[in-house]
C-alpha cells in the first residue's frame, strides 16, 4: 500500500489512530484487541535540548534529527518487572507474574538505522527463544519510519553496515519527505492497518510522486557518510585482534560510562535483581534492568575475578559483539550505523575509527 | 552462612507498658518477623523469674541474639546483656527496644502505641540480627599519674595519689607551687592563715618519694589514651641550680633590673633574678629570662659573679621530658576577670581600685604593706572602703553569665579583715544577692554585718571615678530605691573568676572539652563531675568551675580516688563498639582523620587505621566517609538501613 | 594569547628530558571538530597536542586513572606525570591532592590560562545552527571553520556558563603556565544561573526536578567523568562493588542497597542527591557531568547550590588549598545553626 | 492476626493523614531527653519512631535520603546542644552536614518542613515532646511524601 500524505494532514492521521478502535496488532488475539481501543502515538519532540519520543502531544512534526535515545525502550524498557513475590514466614513464596499492559504504540519518525535496530533486537529476543516480556511488548509496537534525505549527523554510517538511509527494514510503514508531502508506504500488514485507519487523509501517489521518491532515495544514498572500510573482513580481523594491544590504546580515554550502550539501538544486555519492598513478610519484585558491558561489574564473577577488567577489554567486547559475535550468530553486523555512540561519547571514542584501525592493524 | 536465630522478650513492666501497649500483639508480631524463632511476653522481664526465662530461652532455643522490648537501655541494658552472657551469648548481641519511655508512657491510644512498639521492636530485631559478637578491648595500664597545676587542687590530688603508692608527676607552670591560695591572707569562714595551712602541704609535696615535682614547666603534647598517655613536658630553664642555691639573696641584691612582682599582683617589685616568696617550693631562685638584660656576662653577669656557690648557669637549656602516665588530673585553676574589661568600674585605670587578690596581698603579713591596710596611691589608711560584688559575674549581656560562687564569702571576709585592721573605718558592700550556702558561711556573713558593722547595700554600682583624691562610687540601693554616692578611699572589686590563661591550650592539648564559659567540661554534670569527657583525664578545682577551697580539696580528693581506682587495675577494658575500616574501600583521603574528635585515626600505607583504645565509637568518621570505608561496629550503615526500613514498614 | 607551539615544546621538552613519564593533553578527535583526551609518552607525539575552545575535558580524571592503574599493577612511578590543566582543572588537582589521592611531586601541572575566555558549550553552538569542523581561540572571539567558511563569534555568546561565571580562570597551582593571568573579567557574576533558577518557587522547583530526575537513564556518565568520583565502590549503588579474592561472603551479603538499579525517579533522585552531597566542598565546577549527560540533566545547578552554600555559609572554597581540611570533615564555631530547633 | 493488621491504627482507619516520621536521636542527649519525656509522662503523638544512634555526627546524609526514599513523610535528626556533645564535636560536624542536606532538599522542591533538626538535651523532655508535636502538626497539611518515595509496584 503506497499513499501520499500532505504534511498538514499528518495530525489527522495521528488523531484517527488515537481514536480509532483498533482491531489489528502484530500477533494480538482478537480477545485482547477488543479491550484495546486505540494506538498511543509517539513521535520525536525537542525538549531539554534533545529529541526524544513522546506521546500525547497530539501534534506530530517530523522535523527532527535523530532522537538521542533509540526507540528500543518501547519493546525493551529499561526496567521490566517480571513478577512480584511475597513470603509469609513459614509459608511457601507466592509469585505473581506481571505481564506488560497491552498498550499499542505507534512510533512515528523512526529513522532507518533504528528500524534496522529493531530487526536485530527481534532476532535476539525471539529467534531462538521467545522472551515473553519482550514479545508481549513488541507485538504492540508499530514503527512508522522516516527516510533520511540527509544524514542526521556527521557520524552517520548506515551504508557501510549494510543499511541505507531509506531502508524499510524493521518498519511497519516508511515515510519519505517529498517537500510539502510524505510518500507513505506500508511495509507490513500492521502498517497497512495503520494506513487504513487513516483512510481519507491519504491520497493516491501519482507517477510524478513515484519519480520524485526514487530520485529522493537515490540522492539520499548518494550523500557522503563516514565509512567502515571493509565490513566483510571485519569479523575475521576482529577475531584475529582479540589479544591486540591496540584495544587498550584505543580505550585510553574511555571513562567507562554507559552512554554508548544505553543509547545504542541494538544493545540489549540486562541484569535481573530482586527489589525488596518489605522485610517481613518478605515482599518485592524481580526486575530486569538494562545492563552495560562498559560497567565495571559486568562479567564480574562471584570469586572477584573479572575476565574483562580493563577498559580496553570492554571496548573490545562492545566492538566485537557488534561486528564479530553477532555476525557469527545471525549473519549480519549488529551495528546499524546510527552514530550515537560516537556523537555522545564525551571523550571521542569512535567506533568507525576503532573498527578501521583494528582491521588495519590486523593487516 | 546459617541464619541467625533471634529471640524477643516483651516486658509488661507491670502495667507500665501493658496499660498502653498490647504486649501480646507485640509478641505475636515479633514472632512473625524474619529470623525470630522465639517470642514471649512477661509481666516483669527484669525480675528474677523474668531474667531466668531469658537465660533459659536462649539455651533452649539456641538463640544467637536477643531483643528485650522494655524500658530505656539506660536502666536494664546491662542487666539483660549480663543475662545473655550467662546464657553463653556475647553480651553485645543483646539489644533493647525502648517501648516504655519512648512509647507506652508518652502515648494514650492503645492501637497507636502498640503499632509504634511493634516498629521499635522490629527495628531492634533488625539491629540485633546484624550485631557482631564483640569483646571488650583490654588495655594495659601505666601505673603513674600526671597532675597539671600546682595550686591547692593539684597539690591535694598529687598527695592523695602519691599516698596510695602511685607515682605522680606534678607539673607547675610557675617557679613555685602554691597557686592563688598562697596569695590569700586569711580564709573564710574560719579566718585561719592561708599560708599556714598550705605551706606544710607544699613541703610534703617536695619531700614525697612518689612525687616528681616539675616547676617552671608546661605540658606540651599529650598522645595515647586512658591507661597509656604519653606526655611531653617542657622544662623551662631557671638558670639557677636548685641543688646549689642557698637562697641567700646575694644575686637579687645585685640585679639591676626591677619589674613588678606577680605574686603581689604588682603591688611590689622584684628583680629579674628572684624567688617568688620566701616559702617557695622548690626553694630556689629563678632568673626571669624575659626581664634579664641578656643571660650574658658581657651584658651584665652581676648575679653570676655574686653567687658564691656557682648555682647560676646562663647556658641552661630548655628540656623536653617525655613521661608515660596512666591518668591525668587537670587542676589549672582560675584567673580573675581582668579589670580592663570593666569600663563602668574604671577599666583598671582608677587608682585605689583593687581586685580581690590585690586586697588579699594588702592584708597579708607577707604582702606589700606587711599586713597593714594602706591604700596604694598614698599609703594612708583608708577610712571608707567600698566592696563591690558580682563584678563581671552574672552579667550575660556584657561579661560572664555565671555566678563566681565565692565572691559573696570573700567579700564578707574582706570587709571583716578590713574592719579588724581599721576598726574605725567604714566598709560598704554592694551586692545583688548574698549566696552563703556552706558550713558556717551564713553565720560568717551575719557576723560581717552584725559584729563588724559592714554596711550591705543591695544594688549595682553604675560608675566610679577619681575625684578629690578619692574614688567616687555611684550606685543604687534597690531596697530603698535611692541613689547612693560614696567618696571612698579605696574600692575592692569582687571580680568574676575565669579559667586561667592557657586553659584553652591545655584543653586542646589534652583534647578535652570546655563549656561555654571556657571552664573544662565534666563528663556528666551530676554523675561524672570530676571526669573530663576523655577517659582517664580528671578535673579538679577552679579549672572546672568556680569553687572555694574545701570544695576544691574535696574534688581533688575525688579525682585522686578516681585515678587510684583506675590505676589499681592491671588492664582497662574499653568498649568494643569502635570504628572499623574496610580496607578495600578506603582511599586514604584522611577525611575521617580530620573529623575524628579523638585523633584516633591515622594513615598507614595509605589506609586509615583506627586506634581502638582511643576510639569512642561516635561515628563522626562513618558519616564523613564518602566511601562507606569506615563504620562503627554494631551501629553499621547496614543496620541503620534495615532499621529505617523496619520503622517504615 | 597562548601559542600552541609553546605547549607542544613544553611537553616535548619534559618528555625528552625524561622529567615526566607522560603528558596528558588534548588532541583532535575523529568526531568532528572536538578535542579528545590523549596521553603521550613519545616526544614525537607532542605535535599532536592542541589547545582550542573544545578542550573542555577535565583531564585530572586521567591522573586518577593513572593512580588506579599503578595501584593495580603495584608499581610506583619513577617520574611525575604531566597534565595540561585549565584553572578549573588545576583546582580539581588540588582537591585530589588534598585528599591524598596523589602527592604534589607526582604531578607536573602545565597550567593553561583561559585568559579571560573559556571553553565552548556545544549546545549553544548547535542552537545557533553552526556545524563546525574546527574551532580556535582568538581574543574575545571563537573562530569556527564551517562548510560556509570561517565564522567568528563573540566567545561569550557560545561559552559554557561555568566559564562565564568562573572566578578563577588562571591555574594558580602549576609547575609551568602558559597564557596571561587576565583578571577583572566582565563576564557573568558567579552563580548567575543558580540565582536565576532560585527565583522559582518551591512548587516550580519541584516540577522542574521531578521532570529531570524522571529522565535520567543512569548511564553514570556524570559519575564516570568526574575526577572526584574515584571511589572503588560508589556507595549509592551495588554496581561497582569491588569484589576481591579476600572479600568475604558476609561482606558480599552485607552490601547496603541504598538505591536500586531501576532508573525510576526516586532511585535516580537519591543517586543524584547523594552524589551532590558527596561532591560538596569537592566539586570545582568543571561541569563535565552536565556536559556528558546524554539527556541534558542540568546537574550544574545542584553542584552550584552546594558550592555557594559552602562559600557563603562556611567560607569554604573548594580546591583552594592542598593542606586545608575538607568541607564536611571540619567545622567552624560560627557555622549557621538557625535552622535547628 | 498478622502484624500488618495490628498496625492499622484508629486514626489511620478513620482516614486522617498520619505522617510517618523517622527520628534519629543521639544516644546521650536526645534519646535521654525523650526518656525524660517518658518519665515525666508527657504526651505527644506516636508518629515518630526513634532510631538511637551514637551521635548526631554519625548521621550520614544517606540515612536521611534513604528514609525519604523508603517513604518517610518526615525525618528528624536530634542531637546534643552545641558545646554539650558527648563526643566533643560530633554535633558541630552534624550541623554543617545537615545544613547542606536541608538546603539541598529545599532546593529540589521538597517541602522544608519535612526535614528537621533539633538540639534536645537529656534534661529537655518537654522540648522533645514539643519538637514531635510541632513536627506532626507541620507535616499533616503536607500530606504523604511521594516525591522521593520509591514506587515499588
Amino acid at each position: 500500500m503506497e499513499k501520499i500524505l500532505g504534511k498538514t494532514k499528518i495530525d489527522d492521521w495521528v488523531a484517527a489512530l488515537s481514536d480509532h478502535p483498533q482491531e489489528v496488532g502484530r500477533g494480538c488475539k482478537a480477545a485482547e484487541a477488543a479491550t484495546t481501543t486505540h494506538w498511543q502515538v509517539s513521535a520525536p519532540v525537542l525538549e531539554d535540548g534533545i529529541w526524544s519520543y513522546q506521546s500525547g502531544s497530539g501534534s506530530v512534526q517530523l522535523e527532527h534529527s535523530n532522537t538521542t535515545q533509540p526507540p528500543k525502550g518501547f519493546s525493551f524498557p529499561q526496567r521490566e518487572v517480571f513478577f512480584s513475590f511475597e513470603q509469609i514466614k513459614g509459608e511457601p513464596p507466592k509469585l505473581t507474574q506481571k505481564l506488560p499492559q497491552a498498550t499499542r504504540h505507534a512510533v512515528f519518525g523512526v529513522r532507518p538505522c533504528d528500524g534496522c535496530g529493531a530487526v536485530r533486537m527481534d532476532k535476539v529476543f525471539s529467534d531462538h527463544v521467545a522472551d515473553t516480556y519482550y514479545t508481549a511488548r513488541r507485538s504492540n509496537v508499530a514503527y512508522v519510519g522516516l527516510a533520511c534525505n540527509q544524514p542526521q549527523g556527521i557520524n552517520c554510517f548506515c551504508l557501510s553496515v549494510g543499511g541505507s538511509p531509506v531502508s524499510s527494514d524493521g518498519m511497519d510503514v516508511l515515510m519519505t519527505d517529498l517537500g510539502d508531502r510524505y510518500f507513505v508506504a506500508a511495509v507490513t500488514d500492521t502498517g497497512k492497518a495503520l494506513m487504513a485507519a487513516g483512510n481519507s487523509v491519504f491520497s493516491e501517489p501519482t507517477a510524478a510522486d513515484r519519480k520524485q521518491l526514487q530520485q529522493t532515495h537515490a540522492e539520499a544514498i548518494a550523500q557522503p557518510q563516514r565509512a567502515i572500510n571493509n565490513l566483510d573482513a571485519a569479523p575475521a580481523k576482529l577475531k584475529a585482534s582479540f589479544d591486540s594491544p591496540l584495544w587498550e590504546e584505543l580505550a585510553r580515554a574511555c571513562i567507562g560510562c554507559g552512554v554508548c550502550t544505553f543509547l545504542c539501538p541494538t544493545c540489549h544486555c540486562f541484569d535481573i535483581n530482586d527489589e525488596n519492598t518489605s522485610a517481613t513478610p518478605i515482599k518485592g519484585n524481580r526486575v530486569r534492568t538494562w545492563d552495560n558491558c562498559q560497567f565495571p561489574d559486568f562479567t564480574m564473577h562471584t570469586s572477584g575475578h573479572n575476565p574483562r577488567e580493563s577498559l580496553g577489554s570492554r571496548l573490545r567486547q562492545r566492538v566485537s559483539h557488534k561486528f564479530q559475535y553477532f555476525h557469527e550468530n545471525f549473519g549480519m553486523p549488529q551495528c546499524t550505523g546510527c552514530g550515537r555512540c560516537i556523537t555522545e561519547c564525551s571523550v571521542g571514542i569512535d567506533i568507525v575509527n576503532v573498527v578501521n584501525k583494528v582491521a588495519e592493524h590486523a593487516g | 552462612m546459617t541464619k541467625k536465630r533471634t529471640g524477643v522478650f516483651v516486658c509488661h513492666c507491670g502495667n507500665n507498658i501493658a496499660a498502653t501497649v498490647d504486649v501480646t500483639k507485640v509478641k505475636d508480631a515479633m514472632a512473625n518477623e524474619e529470623g525470630v524463632v522465639f517470642s514471649q511476653d512477661y509481666v516483669y522481664m527484669c525480675s528474677d523469674p523474668g531474667q531466668n526465662s531469658v537465660i533459659d530461652a536462649i539455651k533452649d532455643n539456641n538463640l544467637d541474639n536477643v531483643v528485650i522490648s522494655c524500658c530505656s537501655p539506660n536502666l536494664h541494658e546491662k542487666t539483660f546483656r549480663d543475662n545473655a552472657k550467662m546464657a553463653g551469648l556475647n553480651s553485645f548481641t543483646c539489644e533493647i527496644a525502648n517501648i516504655r519511655e519512648q512509647c507506652a508512657w508518652v502515648h494514650k491510644d492503645k492501637d497507636e502505641a502498640t503499632a509504634k512498639a511493634i516498629k521499635i521492636s522490629r527495628s531492634a530485631v533488625r539491629r540485633a540480627g546484624r550485631d557482631q559478637a564483640l569483646e571488650p578491648i583490654a588495655v594495659p595500664v601505666t601505673r603513674k599519674a600526671l597532675v597539671i597545676g600546682g595550686g591547692i587542687a593539684g597539690i591535694q590530688a598529687a598527695l592523695d595519689i602519691a599516698n596510695a603508692g602511685v607515682e605522680v608527676i606534678l607539673v607547675e607552670k610557675l617557679a613555685t607551687i602554691g597557686g592563688h591560695m598562697l596569695q590569700l591572707s586569711e580564709t573564710f569562714p574560719t579566718l585561719d592563715c592561708s599560708q599556714c595551712i598550705l605551706s606544710p602541704k607544699m613541703v610534703e609535696v617536695s619531700r614525697h618519694p612518689k612525687i616528681k615535682l616539675m616547676t617552671y614547666s608546661e605540658v606540651q603534647e599529650v598522645s595515647g589514651s586512658v591507661g597509656n598517655f604519653k606526655v611531653k613536658i617542657l622544662k623551662k630553664p631557671t638558670y639557677v641550680d636548685p641543688e646549689l642555691c642557698k637562697i641567700c639573696d646575694d644575686c637579687a641584691s645585685v640585679c639591676p633590673v626591677v619589674v613588678p612582682n606577680e605574686h603581689d599582683l604588682g603591688l611590689t617589685a622584684r628583680r629579674a633574678i628572684h624567688i617568688p616568696f620566701a616559702q617557695a617550693i622548690p626553694a630556689s631562685y629563678t632568673l626571669d629570662e624575659s626581664a634579664c638584660l641578656g643571660l650574658n656576662p658581657v651584658r651584665c653577669g652581676k648575679c653570676k659573679d655574686a653567687c658564691d656557690v656557682g648555682a647560676i648557669n646562663y647556658d641552661m637549656q630548655p628540656q623536653t621530658i617525655t613521661e608515660e602516665v596512666g591518668a591525668i588530673v587537670v587542676a589549672t585553676g582560675f584567673d580573675l576577670y581582668a579589670q580592663e574589661h570593666m569600663n563602668e568600674m574604671g577599666g583598671g585605670k582608677v587608682e585605689d581600685v583593687l581586685d580581690g587578690l590585690q586586697f588579699e596581698r594588702l592584708c597579708s603579713a607577707s604582702g606589700a604593706t606587711k599586713g597593714h591596710v594602706l591604700r596604694p596611691s598614698d599609703r594612708t589608711v583608708p577610712k571608707e572602703v567600698v566592696f563591690i560584688q558580682c563584678v563581671g559575674s552574672r552579667d550575660p549581656a556584657q561579661h560572664c553569665a555565671y555566678c563566681s560562687k565565692i565572691c559573696c564569702m570573700y567579700t564578707a571576709k574582706h570587709a571583716r579583715l578590713y574592719k579588724h585592721h581599721v576598726p574605725d573605718g567604714r566598709a560598704y558592700v554592694f551586692y545583688i544577692d548574698i549566696r552563703s550556702g556552706g558550713k558556717g558561711y551564713e553565720e560568717f556573713v551575719q557576723r560581717a554585718m552584725e559584729d563588724d558593722g559592714t554596711i550591705y547595700l543591695r544594688g549595682r554600682v553604675s560608675k566610679l571615678y577619681r575625684k578629690n583624691g578619692k574614688v567616687r562610687v555611684l550606685g543604687t540601693d534597690t531596697l530603698t530605691g535611692q541613689n547612693v554616692e560614696i567618696d571612698a578611699d579605696m574600692v575592692v572589686l569582687a571580680l568574676a573568676m575565669e579559667p586561667s590563661k592557657g586553659t584553652g591550650e591545655i584543653a586542646k592539648t589534652l583534647k578535652i572539652g570546655r563549656d561555654k564559659d571556657g571552664f573544662l567540661a565534666e563528663s556528666h554534670p551530676k554523675l561524672k563531675p570530676v571526669e573530663s569527657v576523655t577517659a582517664g583525664i580528671f578535673l579538679a578545682g577552679c579549672a572546672q568551675a568556680p569553687k572555694d577551697i574545701p570544695e576544691t580539696v574535696a574534688q581533688a580528693g575525688a579525682a585522686a580516688s578516681k585515678v587510684i581506682g583506675l590505676l589499681s587495675q592491671p588492664t582497662l577494658s574499653h568498649a568494643p563498639t569502635v570504628a572499623r575500616v574496610r580496607n578495600s574501600h578506603c582511599s586514604g583521603c584522611e577525611m575521617c582523620v580530620t573529623a575524628c574528635p579523638y585523633n584516633a585515626i591515622h594513615l598507614e600505607h595509605g589506609k586509615a587505621v583506627v586506634n581502638e583504645v582511643l576510639c569512642e565509637g561516635c561515628g563522626s568518621c562513618s558519616a564523613t566517609c564518602l566511601r562507606a570505608a569506615i563504620e562503627v561496629k554494631n551501629a553499621t550503615a547496614l543496620q541503620i538501613h534495615e532499621m529505617i526500613e523496619a520503622c517504615l514498614a | 594569547m597562548i601559542n600552541i607551539q609553546d605547549m607542544r615544546d613544553t611537553a616535548r621538552g619534559l618528555l625528552t628530558k625524561k622529567e615526566v613519564r607522560a603528558v596528558i593533553g588534548y588532541r583532535r578527535s575523529t568526531n568532528g571538530m572536538l578535542a579528545e583526551p590523549v596521553v603521550i609518552t613519545d616526544p614525537a607525539q607532542a605535535d599532536e597536542l592542541i589547545w582550542d575552545p573544545t578542550c573542555f575535558h577535565n583531564l585530572s580524571l586521567y591522573l586518577v586513572e593513572d593512580r588506579k592503574f599503578l595501584t593495580h599493577v603495584r608499581k610506583t612511578a619513577d617520574a611525575p606525570i604531566a597534565i595540561v590543566a585549565k584553572g578549573c582543572d588545576a583546582r580539581s588537582i588540588v582537591v585530589l591532592m588534598q585528599e591524598h589521592y596523589f602527592e604534589r611531586k607526582d604531578v607536573y601541572i602545565i597550567g593553561m590560562s583561559c585568559e579571560g575566555s573559556g571553553v565552548l558549550d556545544e549546545r549553544k553552538l548547535a542552537a545557533k545552527g553552526i556545524r563546525a569542523t574546527d574551532a580556535a581561540f582568538d581574543g574575545d572571539d571563537f573562530v569556527f571553520a564551517t562548510a560556509q567558511g570561517e565564522q567568528r563569534i563573540a566567545a561569550r555568546e557560545v561559552m559554557a556558563d561555568r566559564c562565564l561565571e568562573c572566578r578563577e580562570p588562571f591555574p594558580k597551582e602549576h609547575n609551568a603556565v602558559l597564557g596571561e593571568n587576565k583578571t577583572g573579567r566582565e563576564l557573568n557574576a558567579p552563580f548567575t544561573a543558580l540565582h536565576r533558577f532560585e527565583e522559582l518557587d518551591a512548587g516550580a522547583r519541584w516540577k522542574f526536578w521531578e521532570h529531570q530526575f524522571e529522565r535520567c537513564i543512569r548511564c553514570f556518565a556524570c559519575r564516570s567523568v568526574c575526577p572526584m568520583c574515584y571511589c572503588e565502590e560508589c556507595v549509592v549503588d551495588s554496581i561497582s562493588f569491588p569484589v576481591t579474592g579476600q572479600t568475604s561472603a558476609e561482606e558480599k551479603a552485607n552490601r547496603v542497597r541504598w538505591i536500586e538499579r531501576s532508573a525510576t525517579r526516586p532511585e535516580n533522585m537519591t543517586y543524584h542527591m547523594t552524589r551532590v552531597l558527596h561532591l560538596a566542598g569537592r566539586c570545582i565546577d568543571c561541569n563535565e557531568c552536565e556536559r556528558v549527560c546524554p539527556v541534558n540533566i542540568p546537574l550544574r545547578l545542584l553542584n552550584n547550590k552546594m558550592e555557594r552554600e559552602a562559600r557563603e555559609e562556611f567560607g569554604y572554597e573548594p580546591g583552594a588549598s592542598i593542606g586545608g581540611p575538607s568541607l564536611t570533615a571540619s567545622f567552624l564555631d560560627t557555622d549557621p545553626g538557625k535552622f535547628i530547633r | 492476626m498478622s502484624h500488618s493488621q495490628a498496625e492499622v491504627t484508629q486514626a489511620e482507619a478513620s482516614g486522617e493523614f498520619e505522617p510517618r516520621i523517622v527520628a534519629f536521636l543521639c544516644k546521650w542527649c536526645s534519646s535521654a531527653g525523650s526518656d525524660l519525656a517518658g518519665v515525666s509522662r508527657m504526651q505527644y503523638p506516636s508518629n515518630a519512631t526513634p532510631i538511637t544512634v551514637p551521635c548526631s555526627g554519625s548521621v550520614s546524609p544517606m540515612y536521611i535520603l534513604s528514609a525519604f526514599k523508603k517513604g518517610a513523610d518526615g525525618v528528624l535528626v536530634s542531637g546534643c546542644h552545641i558545646g554539650d556533645c558527648h563526643y566533643i564535636e560530633g554535633n558541630f560536624l552534624a550541623r554543617r552536614k545537615i545544613h547542606l542536606v536541608k538546603e539541598l532538599l529545599g532546593f529540589v522542591g521538597i517541602e522544608p518542613d519535612r526535614f528537621r533538626m533539633s538540639w534536645v538535651s537529656a534534661a529537655e523532655g518537654a522540648k522533645y515532646s514539643n519538637v514531635i508535636k510541632d513536627f506532626v502538626e507541620d507535616l499533616k497539611p503536607l500530606g504523604p511524601q511521594n516525591k522521593m518515595k520509591a514506587d515499588r509496584s
